[in-house]
């Protein structure tokens, strides 16, 4: 199979201000990416034209060799805030509506999750605290078998324990073949589980290499990437 | 020199469910103290009632020995998410704001953080990414000259360079005597500027320490805090 | 189940049910209505004052019922209309695998058919409320029976003339509500997208000034009817209501202002279709879910 | 403390009655002229207005439907502010948190309708000095009133003031009553019920429940009195109105005292999510 996520050229500009410029990108199947970069530099916006949330960009993007919105949204898992739902529905109700909407929804990898993090399916989303409604989205977004997930800063409010036992377990949870880019600020807590680091830095994508290479250079991947803003401090 | 926070018996109840059951606290002048737990154990709840927010709870709470609301909170610095502000509001109204309304808010205090944070005055709350909008957060709670400064999750968005700065600068922010009370889920990050440790479980506190005592028997406070939990899940 | 029909009955689910609470308000306030205004409180206990009608408790309840039918349909519009906003604005109705032409069609179907659910919710009411009174009440009875029976009264010529305007009346109706929907989201849509472009200083006055626009551009239309555009949106709704209430007596006849209600129909037919386009192509390619904080 | 925050709400909720007063004025001006580019008249009445006159109209009646709306903002704008949680971790006790909140509606409600007069009388100056046919009407209009001004109208005015400030005040916290008691009640119950329209169904019931003491209150408190309303219209001696005035009094110190308990015990602001 080709490669998963080809991105070629893209530009993207919001309110008079351009955000992402000329990236280019491509991920191939059954890794692991880490999405690196300062507060500000465009990851999240990455992401969300990736998943095609966001509209009118330059340049084009397939995934699974698809360019059309449609197709793309079918490969693709994004965590979702839940924004949509309204704050008393309850845990059951949300996954009853993935079990309808999403085909590839698998209930008892949900169930199974949910089990995992420790959440009861009667809790209503008001009576959640953040760090538990973070987990339910996780749960959320590998209870669905695609090819692509994107985290965007999925970790932030959960607990310690917890986060580890996620980061240990992530790679159980995702198809050999399917691809996993999370997008994160605590570089040493996922960088045991990474194969590859994009780091994203002036609206465009400054470094695209693997793990190994870093480690290779016998430095941790917290080193490499804090190395590279070192210069600019000084 | 007494105790700055005393909290005697403390229970709170919300819905009919218990959250806080028999909380016995009391923190000395002077200290930067992490309050540890799992996610809805409780921390945030029992950080509103000690700034005065949270009511109707049962047991006593003092700040220098004084219980009324107005002067607690004359003397605590809560990190507010901001969320009373509309989001078109430009920071240097904020700033108006606060040095308006708040005598000890130090305006020239506020301007050194700004630019160590590199925090540009006249954007507007909806344009900051949520690493950013953080950073002003801890800027303007440290602009206070408060007794007590009370973070709750203050960096979950804030990139790891911005982080380490943050708290390896810390200690310069505040007088010699005020005391910190931080919760955060990345132990490992704020391990190196702690004093002490209250670690909360099962809806009280289960064990509060120096971490110089935690230190002797050659633990991290990190493996500390995970064997808490350790016997718990096996 | 194809994708588009699994999302439009969860959309319909969730309209219906807030639809649900807004009916059980009207039942409880035509209650409330009747109750104060039939009986009055002397010397600490209820009484009922005869004054106002003979008819029992029931009668009244169901006129008072009809009456905040059209109140209380003008609310569920609104309502429904700003929660198919939220729909459109939320990033987890837009991650859903359908293209977002469908998705918009979807909303907006399902707005329009949680309507006609509440119209059918408010018949059947209706119907309760009129067979309860003919049993109750016998001198509503006696009404009823002589206003069926004797050919000349106004209620058989229910079939003729006056068919027409109501069956008129009705597809106006529907028209208006789609139109309703179509501008609140044509409002929405534009606004954001052209917020997109501006410098995000300027965002908020832009939105003040839409907003004014838009109620200069209401008073405008409520307030000159007799001038030939506005009277096209003004005149549907005038002709709603006077066919309407035209049946129970009082019916207006209208004089010289009577424009073709074939022409109004028409360009209210227009005016849907235009903005369903242009609400399509706007949320296809300028408007995007928002951001999660 | 005290001054300062209500200096600073005062400022936030005049920026929303400006804002108000904006619209009003420029709704009133687009209005005259397009209705005059369009059918060249304004119908009221018996006979066409000119231009400035039916300007004039415009303003005094758009000037009712935007206190109506003003009042409406200002009870939303209370409700916001009392679980606002910048404002609430203020160093200032709750009970002047509540006082200040509500007093500076009232007043901006003030505000408004001192800004609102003279808009109305600027208007009506215009249309006397630029509109000789309405010139001429309002001269023989005031010729024939016998309208003779004495101190006993005055007072009389002055009052029903007075009661119309209570009963905006009365409206205010009859409305925090409502949210704070369903607030209170809804932190009571297991947090599984705690759902949209359960609210609704203890609102309408502490509806009913407001409804029914206020009948009662009215009762006990003086048994010859039937409506206020109908003394406030067409009032004759200014004694007429002290009965009211007094009752209106009592029910806000009444409420007053509830809504401060209730504000101090229960209320919170929002979590951050």
């Amino acid at each position: 199979m080709g490669n998963l996520l080809e991105i070629k050229d893209l530009t993207y500009r919001k309110n008079q201000k351009t955000i992402l410029n000329n990236v280019n990108l491509t991920l191939g199947p059954g890794k692991i990416v880490a999405l690196l970069g300062e507060n500000g530099a465009g990851k999240t916006t990455l992401m969300r034209i990736i998943d095609s949330m966001a509209k009118n960009y330059h340049g084009t993007v397939m995934v699974a060799g698809e360019d059309n919105e449609v197709e793309r949204k079918k490969h693709i898992s994004f965590t979702d805030n839940l924004s949509g739902f309204s704050e008393n529905t309850k845990v059951e109700q949300i996954s009853k509506f993935y079990e309808v909407i999403y085909q590839d929804f698998d209930v008892n990898e949900f169930e199974q999750l949910r089990g995992f993090m420790k959440i009861d399916s009667e809790i209503r989303l008001s009576e959640m605290s953040k760090g538990m409604r973070e987990k339910l989205v996780i749960a959320l977004t590998f209870s669905r078998k695609v090819d692509l997930y994107l985290l965007d800063e999925p970790f932030s409010g959960i607990d310690a324990m917890a986060r580890k036992k996620i980061i240990n377990s992530i790679i159980l949870w995702k198809a050999k073949e399917s691809t996993i880019l999370v997008s994160d600020h605590f570089v040493n807590e996922i960088s045991s589980m990474l194969d590859e680091v994009v780091i994203i830095r002036d609206h465009t994508v400054y470094e695209h290499l693997s793990a190994d290479d870093i480690r290779a250079k016998n430095q941790s991947i917290e080193e490499y990437y804090e190395g590279l803003y070192q210069e600019e401090e000084e | 020199m007494s105790n700055l926070l005393e909290i005697e018996n403390l229970t709170y109840r919300k819905n009919l469910k218990v959250i806080l059951k028999d909380i016995n606290l009391n923190l000395k002048h002077g200290k930067i103290v992490a309050l540890l737990g799992e996610n809805g154990a409780g921390k945030t709840t029992l950080m509103r009632i000690i700034a005065g927010i949270n009511k109707n709870f049962r047991g006593m709470v003092a700040i220098d020995g004084v219980q009324s609301v107005a002067d607690r909170k004359r003397v605590i610095s809560f990190s507010d998410s901001l969320s009373g502000f509309k989001e078109s509001t430009k920071v240097a109204k904020i700033i108006n704001f606060y040095e308006y309304l708040y005598d000890d808010f130090d305006k020239n205090k506020f301007k050194q953080l700004q630019k160590f944070m590199r925090l540009n005055e006249n954007l507007r709350l909806s344009e900051m990414s949520k690493g950013m909008r953080e950073k002003l957060i801890i800027a303007l709670t440290f602009s206070r000259q408060a007794e007590l400064y009370l973070l709750d999750e203050p960096f979950s968005g804030i990139d790891a360079m911005a982080r380490k700065k943050i708290i390896s600068s810390i200690i310069l922010w505040k007088a010699d005597e005020a005391t910190i009370l931080i919760s955060d889920h990345f132990v490992n990050e704020i391990a190196s500027m702690l004093d002490e440790v209250v670690v909360v479980k099962d809806k009280t506190i289960y064990c509060h320490k120096s971490t110089e005592e935690i230190r002797e028997n050659n633990q991290s406070i990190e493996e500390f805090y995970e064997n808490i939990y350790g016997e718990g899940d096996e | 189940m194809s994708l588009f029909n699994c999302c439009f009955t969860e959309l319909f689910k969730l309209k219906t049910k807030k639809l649900n609470t807004l009916m059980l308000f009207q039942i409880l306030t035509s209650m409330a209505i009747t109750f104060f205004s039939l009986y009055k409180f002397e010397n600490n206990h209820f009484i009922r004052n005869t004054y106002v009608n003979d008819f029992n408790f029931i009668t009244n309840w169901m006129t008072s019922f009809f009456f905040l039918v059209l109140a209380f349909g003008f609310i569920a519009v609104c309502l429904i209309a700003i929660f198919a906003q939220r729909v459109n604005r939320s990033q987890t109705w837009r991650l859903i695998p359908m293209s977002s032409t469908n998705l918009y069609l979807d909303n907006t179907l399902s707005s329009f058919v949680s309507i006609v659910y509440l119209g059918i919710l408010d018949v059947i009411g209706l119907l309760l409320l009129f067979g309860m009174s003919v049993l109750t009440d016998s001198r509503f009875k006696k009404n009823v029976i002589t206003g069926f029976s004797s050919p000349s009264n106004a209620m058989s010529q229910l079939f003729n003339e006056r068919a027409f305007k109501i069956w008129g009346s009705i597809l106006l109706l529907i028209l208006i509500t789609l139109f309703v929907f179509f501008v609140v989201d044509f409002l929405n849509f534009s606004s954001r997208a052209i917020l997109e472009f501006l410098p995000t200083t300027s965002g908020q006055a832009f939105l003040r000034v839409i907003f004014i626009i838009v109620i200069v551009v209401a008073c405008w239309v409520a307030f000159s009817a007799n001038n030939f555009l506005a009277s096209l949106i003004a005149f549907p709704i005038d002709f709603v209501f006077s066919s309407v209430l035209g049946i129970f007596g009082g019916y207006r006849e209208y004089n010289d202002r009577y424009v073709n209600f074939g022409i109004s129909l028409i360009i209210m037919l227009v005016f849907d279709i235009f903005l369903l386009i242009a609400n399509t192509l706007i949320f296809n390619y300028f408007f995007e879910a928002r951001e999660k904080k | 403390m005290f001054g300062r925050l209500f200096a600073t709400l005062f400022t936030r909720k005049i920026k929303k009655a400006n804002y108000v007063l904006l619209v009003q004025l420029i709704a009133a001006i687009a209005i005259t002229v397009l209705s005059f580019t369009t059918s060249g008249h304004v119908y009221f009445g018996r006979q066409d207005l000119g231009v400035f006159p039916s300007f004039f109209m415009f303003v005094l009646f758009f000037s009712f439907i935007a206190a109506l709306a003003l009042y409406c903002i200002t009870c939303n704008e209370n409700e916001a502010i009392n679980v606002n949680q910048s404002l609430r971790l203020l160093p200032i006790s709750d009970s002047k948190y509540y006082l200040d909140n509500i007093f500076t509606s009232i007043a901006t409600l003030a505000y408004f309708a001192c800004i609102e007069a003279i808009g109305i009388g600027i208007s009506f100056l215009l249309a006397f000095q630029f509109d000789g046919t309405f010139h001429s009407e309002v001269m023989t209009s005031y010729e024939k009133s016998s309208f003779v001004f004495n101190v006993e109208d005055f007072i009389v005015v002055i009052q029903s003031l007075i009661l119309l400030v209570l009963f905006c005040l009365l409206f205010y916290l009859m409305l925090s009553f409502l949210n704070f008691s369903s607030q209170a009640i809804i932190s009571f119950l297991p947090g599984s019920i705690k759902n949209k329209s359960l609210l609704g169904f203890i609102r309408v019931f502490l509806v009913f429940i407001l409804i029914w003491a206020l009948v009662k209150g009215i009762q006990a408190l003086t048994p010859i009195f039937d409506a206020p309303f109908a003394v406030f219209f067409q009032s004759t001696s200014s004694n007429d109105l002290l009965e009211p005035i007094s009752i209106f009094i009592c029910f806000d110190l009444l409420f007053i005292a509830i809504n401060l308990f209730l504000f101090n015990q229960y209320i919170e602001p929002k979590e951050k999510k």
